[in-house]
């Protein structure tokens, strides 16, 4: 780090810069003022709350959309770029939010596409592709089959193929949209140290996160935007957690974390012997009314296919799910909701949001029975209903016929969570609540949980992060290659004991 | 808009606005016989017009047939794909005034007012097999490659030629009856299927000049030609090849020209009155004489002509 | 791993393996079927016009779309080129088949610009241009028809002779074939195909020419029936205006027996190949084993979806095997 | 400092809707494919002779109710991003049940009902393929396709039975009292309803958009995805059959080859009346409203003396052109916006 070539107080060459950016999809206003500065040989970190226009600032860089105004320039000279193409000829690599995996084709096939090192006659060559893919994992430190398809492999896997793809672009500006969303601690490591050594070779980067953590642990600068526009940039050395939070909410945020301590009722949830082989096996957890269970364990470990289970989305082989002593058919999410089951999955995209629906059929979608009076629905009851919950979520849209994939992902979150609290269940899970949700909502959220624990609800929370596990559970059920390895009251849940369960299987819980 | 109207000129106040309605557009034996029909109408002073499907399916000519209701024409001139599913259009139109004629291929009796008949279903079959046995040497198996399996015609034919057969050729023996849907790729197809299936046969008829002509088409790359004889009902100028090159010996039509010309001069005396379609009826038709309507309302055009290499020169249809 | 490539490989192989078991089966019950002059010559020579066909229809349908209009286009192809004959009488021949694929690749154009720039889904457009295609044929042919006697001898030698055995059809057929499939495999630009079909979206966000790819996919498409007209009016010696119809399922049931997924991305034109091969065999195999007439088409409806099961157990099985990998 | 996030915002109030309801209404495809549809009448009606006859409707009407008919359930396996491509040949397979149960003697009644049962086993054939295999429906249907129309050919060869119950055929063909609109309307609008009423009104047709737009999401939220889209196919087949019940008594004859190809007619009717083929899109009025459209074109040119080859080549261009210019039109909508926006006033400073 100490061979940065210059000084952080003398102002550097600029490789990129953004000024006063505008932009505009339909009538939502994404960007106003979209300004930025990269620097080479430094790592340089954007924040805001969901929607502040991040993701569509990269956008632009990358060619994909055209600002309305502004004014973009690369190495001095101004830009205008018309196809993501242009941007990766011009030295500019992204890691988008979302996924652009090919499912069918290989892993290698998936890093090298439109670029493969080709022989003779233009044929590729299949060999020397591979190698440079194996070459790219040793450098990141994974294991991945550079031969089989993409198609299965875990969001942590796609991430670190995303990643990969990225480097071997060997750019001159590497942006990263969230990329350590789906990374677990030792993952999120190895991508700082490739990253560190990117900088050190004079290449600038633009890191995007929700994690304060990780900014603070990797970049050298930081900006904020709030509502589209540029709030300000300061060398990291020069600001503060608290600092950048006031600056991206508008306001103070006082606790992340706001446990309240509630009675425990009885049991609610019981799940015996659950058992589905390669995934997860012999797995019996309770879960009771007013108590926060987290699962925690490392990305992979098979949290998030337990929890599909029991929800009946996913098969398993043997094994009982009760609700209030009633046993729940295999299979059958239906079923599951019934008896009082609601499931926040981890994929909002995917599994979570009928993103080209409305905010209104989402958010009722799981009550659209019980809406129904004599059989028959109607938009005014789906509609009122969706007041209700949107307003005590406070989810960012002007009409309820919005559709929710055109809101920014904290505020397609909250969608989420209101479609299943709307059918007011007794054991909410919720895996990976907070991915990608900035520190206001993120807040908001854990706020929402304990209140719902007030309420006597049995909450089942997934998290990758272990302060929002520590800080947010009654008790820590730690998953280790698909088995509960440990059960850890709150009391004696440390960052130590938790890692340790995760890591080691020997740990084996009482 | 011009059908309904025009067709007022000849006669005494007749609507002689005539329609042709074949099975489907685009089939050679029907362009044939229906420029015999607009040939007859031009004679006489009508108004010659020529609509169809362009697929030979059972309902698609009721459509038509409802149009022409409904613009009025005189007459209807129908080789029916189906002799039920038109039945309720045609008698539709009937109730409107307007004369119906089927020609080729009929439908129920009760449907129509006059059916021009080619040749008997007896003298058909007859001449086939008489055909098919000189060439085989009276013994041996053979197959029939037909149209689609609901032609009414053709079924009619089939039936009696099984029957003449047992009777008649009690060595011959007929292995299969295959489909061609009239249509040349498949009766084709079908050719090639039955010589491998029936490595034995010996001959094959085609009572259809689709088929038939698919069927000389595909015989006469093959290694059974001159081995296997094919004979059936085809049209002079598509078999002409093949009973130059020796494909085929002989086969068998009446002339479809003379059977539209005829078919138009059979709706023009239905139109003015001149006949009702009773047994008995007489009507002229042109340069091909007086026919007198037989029983069930048919006209028979005449018996089928044999044609080989021989005559096949003096024709051009 | 090398486990993996042969899983994906048996997705032709089981087909393959069809193939040879209808004609092993046939041959069996009737020798003639495989043993004689015209058996060996129809086996390979019937289906390589479809083959044609579906082979055009696979590359499309691995970019996710589909071409409807392909047995239209056939139609119009094989009609054209009798009207070469008849009205430029002094053209050497062999030029009628650059015609084809040029007026075939037009034909693919109009629809590829149709569903790439105006971003309409394929099965629409090419329903659509079903419809079109074939109106103009029928208008253009009216009731006319090519015949033999209006096609030169030797073009016409073309559709049943054979060199070493193998009837010429089949050879062309068989080069555009090895064309197809040694491009899809080693060219950037055939990755990208399937780049595309796998996930259009991500294929856009990662800077391919998608628009580009897809109006070249739905020309070759088009030129490749387009070629296949030229093809039937040699083989079958006579044209009307309904030529080639219906082929526009058989294409796509080919492709999909041979294991091109519907849905894009994964598949080759190998496999769709095999499967024109085995659809049509299966049609010419069922009189010999003596299965009656009416009942022919529901044998192959039943083979079809047995070919798609078979292909979805085999998917099944390699998916288990690549959670299994990835657990170990 | 410490104000809680929970009170720091006024409380939102949300709009229903982004847009007044007549530009809701009025800016859709089926609003479009409607008003082309009465242009067309009108247009027909005052420049073809004969058309403006009440026979035309008549007419019309009973041509077309066979697709009608179908198309309803086919609207519902579209919008789940599906397609049923054996519709064709399950009226076949009906037409055959139903004749052939006849001419062994058994009352109309009955052979109907069966006929029916028939076509709802068909539908769960595909149903089983698509739902418990999980295979593509293109894929699958194509299959069945060749399976209904082999079974139905086969059963009957060559023969096709027409002594059916005059009251039934005349039934088929006989006008409402008073009106030139056939009987069998009745039928249709009844089940017009029903569609209109399960897709648009009810649960099952929230998830059957739900599945068409995101059908894991769907799944996750508890929409049967499976059962679903497996009652579709077993509507669809039952449907089938009842139109082919209705097309062979309508023809008084029940063949194996009936309908042969009216498939991709329906398909292309629905495609045209607005619904999407990726699944997601698309209402029922639109649906009749395509149908219709073609059916009055068809019935007008050919009146006009327009050969069939000129009315297929109108129907396509048609529907190429109904697609493109949902898209060429978004394409104008967003250029607008985009000038809109470059010529608004300039960006706020920053703060
Ligand atoms: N394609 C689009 N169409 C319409 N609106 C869009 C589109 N993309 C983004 N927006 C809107 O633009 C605004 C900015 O979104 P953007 O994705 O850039 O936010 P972000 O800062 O990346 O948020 P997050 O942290 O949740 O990823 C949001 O209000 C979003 O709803
Ligand atoms: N799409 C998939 N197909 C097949 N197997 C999968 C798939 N996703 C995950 N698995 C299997 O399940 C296991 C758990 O994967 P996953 O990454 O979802 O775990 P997790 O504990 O839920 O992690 P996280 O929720 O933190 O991402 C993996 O080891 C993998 O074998
Ligand atoms: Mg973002
Ligand atoms: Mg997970």
């Amino acid at each position: 780090m100490s061979d940065t070539p210059e000084q952080t107080d003398a102002p550097a060459p600029a490789v990129l810069e953004l000024s006063r950016i505008a932009k505009a999809f339909g009538a939502v206003v994404a960007l106003t003022n979209g300004t930025l500065r990269l620097e080479r040989g430094s790592i340089h970190a954007l924040v805001g709350e969901n929607g502040a226009g991040k993701s569509t600032l990269v956008k632009i860089v990358a060619g994909l959309y055209q600002r309305d105004a502004g004014e973009f320039t690369l190495d001095g000279a101004s830009v205008d770029f018309t196809s993501t193409a242009q941007a990766k000829d011009a030295g500019i690599a992204v890691i988008y939010q979302e996924p652009t995996l090919f499912p069918d084709l290989s892993v290698t096939e998936n890093i090298f596409m439109g670029r493969q090192p080709r022989g003779a006659l233009g044929v590729i060559d299949r060999r020397a592709m591979k190698a440079e893919a194996l070459a790219l994992f040793e450098r990141l430190g994974v294991r991945i089959d550079p031969d089989r398809p993409t198609l299965g492999l875990s969001i942590a896997d796609q991430q670190i193929l995303e990643i990969a793809k990225a480097i071997s672009l060997d750019a001159k500006v590497l942006i990263m949209d969230e990329p350590t969303a789906a990374l677990s601690g030792v993952e999120v490591e190895r991508l700082f140290a490739v990253a560190r050594g990117l900088r050190d070779e004079g290449r600038a980067i633009l890191f995007i996160s929700h994690r304060f953590d990780e900014v603070f642990a990797l970049c050298d600068t930081v900006t904020v935007m709030r509502d589209g526009a540029y709030i300000s940039t300061s060398p990291i050395s020069d600001t503060t957690v608290p600092e950048i939070v006031r600056q991206m909410v508008g306001r103070d945020v006082t606790t992340l974390f706001p446990k309240t301590e509630v009675p425990i009722g009885d049991v609610v949830l019981e799940v015996r012997g659950l058992t589905q082989p390669g995934v997860f096996s012999d797995v019996s957890f309770v879960a009771r009314s007013g108590e926060i269970v987290a699962l925690a364990g490392l990305v992979g470990a098979g949290r998030s296919e337990i929890a599909r289970a029991v929800f009946g989305v996913d098969p398993y082989a043997s094994g009982t799910v009760t609700v209030d002593g009633r046993p729940i058919a295999k299979r059958s999410p239906s079923a599951a909701m019934v008896a009082g089951i609601a499931l926040v999955p981890e994929d909002r995209r995917q599994q979570g949001l009928v993103l080209d629906s409305s905010v209104a059929r989402n958010a009722t979608l799981a009550i659209r029975r019980t809406l129904a009076r004599l059989g028959l629905i109607t938009n005014a009851a789906e509609n009122g209903s969706a007041r209700i919950w949107a307003s005590r979520l406070e989810v960012k849209t002007a009409a309820l016929d919005t559709e929710v994939g055109t809101l920014s992902g904290g505020n397609q979150q909250k969608v989420v969570l209101a479609k299943w609290l709307a059918t007011d269940p007794k054991v909410l899970f919720v895996d990976e609540p907070t991915r990608g949700i900035d520190v206001g909502t993120k807040a908001e959220v854990h706020r929402l949980l304990s209140e719902l624990a007030g309420q006597g609800l049995a909450i089942v929370m997934i998290s990758s992060e272990l302060p929002e596990v520590l800080g947010m559970a009654d008790r820590v059920l730690v998953v280790h290659e698909g088995r509960i390895t440990a059960d850890i009251p709150r009391a004696e849940a440390t960052a130590e004991s938790v890692m340790f369960a995760a890591t080691h299987a020997e740990g084996e819980a009482a | 808009s011009d059908g309904g109207d025009g067709g007022s000129g000849g006669g005494d106040g007749g609507n002689l606005a005539i329609t042709f309605l074949p099975k489907n557009l685009g089939n050679p034996y029907f362009d044939t016989s229906d420029a015999g029909g607009k040939a007859a109408i031009e004679e006489f002073g009508g108004t010659y017009a020529e609509v169809g499907p362009t697929e030979a399916a059972p309902d698609a000519q009721v459509s038509f047939i409802n149009t022409l209701t409904q613009q009025g024409v005189g007459g209807i001139v129908v080789s029916a794909n189906d002799p039920e599913a038109i039945c309720d259009a045609l008698n539709e139109a009937r109730d409107n005034g307007i004369k119906v004629v089927t020609f080729d291929s009929d439908t129920n009796a009760d449907c129509r007012d006059l059916f021009i008949n080619q040749a008997t279903a007896d003298g058909i079959a007859k001449v086939e097999v008489d055909e098919i046995a000189k060439q085989i040497g009276n013994a041996g198996q053979i197959a029939i490659l037909s149209a689609s399996a609901n032609a009414t015609n053709q079924n009619a034919w089939i039936e009696t030629m099984k029957t003449y057969l047992a009777s008649d050729y009690p060595d011959i023996e007929l292995v299969d009856v295959v489909y061609g849907d009239d249509d040349d790729q498949t009766s084709f197809d079908k050719t090639a299927a039955l010589l491998q299936t029936y490595p034995e046969l010996k001959g094959i008829i085609s009572p259809t000049t689709v088929g038939i002509a698919a069927a000389a088409r595909y015989l006469s790359t093959s290694a059974f030609k001159g081995k296997v004889a094919l004979t059936g009902l085809g049209t002079p100028n598509q078999m002409r090849d093949y009973v130059e090159d020796g494909t085929v010996t002989s086969f068998a039509l009446w002339n479809p020209g003379d059977l539209g010309y005829l078919a138009a001069y059979a709706a023009k005396a239905l139109i003015e009155g001149d006949i009702t379609g009773a047994e008995g009826d007489t009507f002229d038709a042109g340069k091909l004489g007086s026919y007198t309507v037989g029983a069930d309302g048919a006209v028979l055009l005449g018996d089928p002509y044999v044609f080989d290499k021989d005559n096949i020169g003096d024709f051009d249809f | 791993m090398t486990r993996v490539g042969h899983l994906l490989k048996a997705r032709e192989t089981g087909i393959l393996l069809a193939l040879v078991i209808v004609v092993a089966a046939t041959t069996i019950k009737n020798p003639a079927f495989l043993f004689s002059t015209d058996g060996w010559r129809d086996l390979l020579l019937t289906p390589a016009i479809l083959m044609l066909v579906a082979v055009g229809q696979a590359i499309v349908i691995i970019t996710r779309s589909v071409d409807l209009s392909v047995g239209s286009v056939v139609g119009l192809s094989a009609y054209l080129t009798g009207r070469t004959f008849i009205d430029l009488p002094g053209l050497p021949w062999p030029t009628v088949f650059l015609i084809g694929l040029v007026f075939g690749g037009l034909l693919g154009l109009v629809n590829g610009a149709l569903v790439a720039f105006a971003k309409v889904p394929a099965l629409v457009i090419t329903l659509g241009t079903l419809y079109i295609y074939r109106g103009i044929n029928v208008m253009w042919t009216g009731s006319d028809r090519i015949n033999a006697s209006d096609m030169p001898k030797e073009f016409l030698a073309l559709g049943t002779s054979s060199l070493l055995g193998i009837p010429y059809l089949t050879i062309i057929a068989v080069v555009v074939l090895v064309a197809a499939g040694w491009y899809m495999y080693t060219q950037r630009a055939g990755r990208e195909l399937y780049a595309i079909g796998s996930d259009p979206a991500a294929a856009h966000l990662y800077g391919l020419k998608v628009t580009q790819r897809v109006l070249a996919a739905f020309v070759v498409c088009g030129a490749l029936a387009g070629l296949a007209g030229v093809l039937y009016a040699a083989r079958y010696g006579t044209v009307n205006s309904q030529a080639g119809s219906g082929w526009e399922l058989d294409a796509v049931g080919a492709a999909v027996i041979g294991g091109v997924a519907i849905f894009g991305g994964s598949g080759t034109v190998w496999g769709a190949a095999i499967g024109a091969y085995l659809l049509l065999t299966i049609n010419r195999a069922l009189p010999v084993i003596g299965v009656q007439d009416f009942w022919q088409r529901a044998v192959v409806g039943v083979l079809i979806l047995g070919a798609i099961v078979l292909d979805r157990v085999l998917a099944v099985r390699q998916s288990r095997r690549l959670t299994e990998a990835r657990n170990s | 400092m410490t104000a809680d996030i929970q009170h720091a915002p006024a409380t939102r109030s949300y709009r229903d809707y982004a847009q007044p309801a007549w530009r809701r209404l009025l800016f859709t495809r089926e609003a479009a494919i409607i008003a082309l549809l009465a242009i067309v009448y009108v247009v027909a009606a005052v420049s073809v002779r004969n058309f403006a006859a009440p026979i035309t409707i008549t007419y019309l009407l009973l041509d077309v109710a066979t697709i009608l008919l179908i198309a309803l359930p086919m609207t519902l396996i579209i919008i789940t991003g599906e397609i049923d491509l054996s519709v064709a040949s399950v009226v076949g397979l009906s037409s055959v049940t139903l004749g052939t149960l006849h001419q062994a003697g058994m009352p109309i009644e009955a052979a109907g009902a069966v006929a029916i049962l028939v076509g709802a086993v068909a539908g769960a054939v595909n149903g089983f393929f698509i739902t418990v295999v999980g295979l593509p429906s293109l894929a699958v249907t194509i299959g069945t396709l060749a399976l209904f129309r082999g079974l139905a050919v086969g059963l009957l060869g060559t023969t096709a039975v027409t002594d059916f119950t005059e009251f039934w055929t005349d039934l088929a063909k006989s006008k409402i009292p008073g009106t030139p609109i056939p009987s069998v309307m009745v039928l249709f609008v009844v089940l017009a309803i029903v569609f209109a009423v399960l897709l648009h009104l009810t649960p099952f047709g929230r998830g059957v958009y739900a599945i068409g737009l995101a059908s894991e999401a769907a799944r996750f939220s508890g929409v049967r995805v499976e059962r679903t889209k497996f009652i579709l196919f077993v509507l669809s087949g039952a449907v089938s059959a009842l139109a082919g019940i209705y097309y062979t008594l309508r023809f008084g004859s029940a063949r194996g080859d009936n309908a042969t190809g009216l498939e991709l007619s329906v398909i292309a009717a629905v495609l045209l009346g607005g619904v999407s083929i990726f699944g997601g899109r698309g209402n029922i009025l639109g649906v009749i409203a395509g149908v219709l459209l073609i059916g009055i074109l068809g019935s007008a040119l050919r009146l006009a003396n327009v050969t069939s080859d000129v009315i297929n080549i109108i129907t396509g261009a048609l529907l190429v052109a109904s697609v493109v210019s949902t898209s060429v039109l978004a394409w104008i909508h967003r250029k607008r916006i985009g000038a809109g926006i470059k010529k608004g006033p300039p960006a706020p400073a920053q703060d």
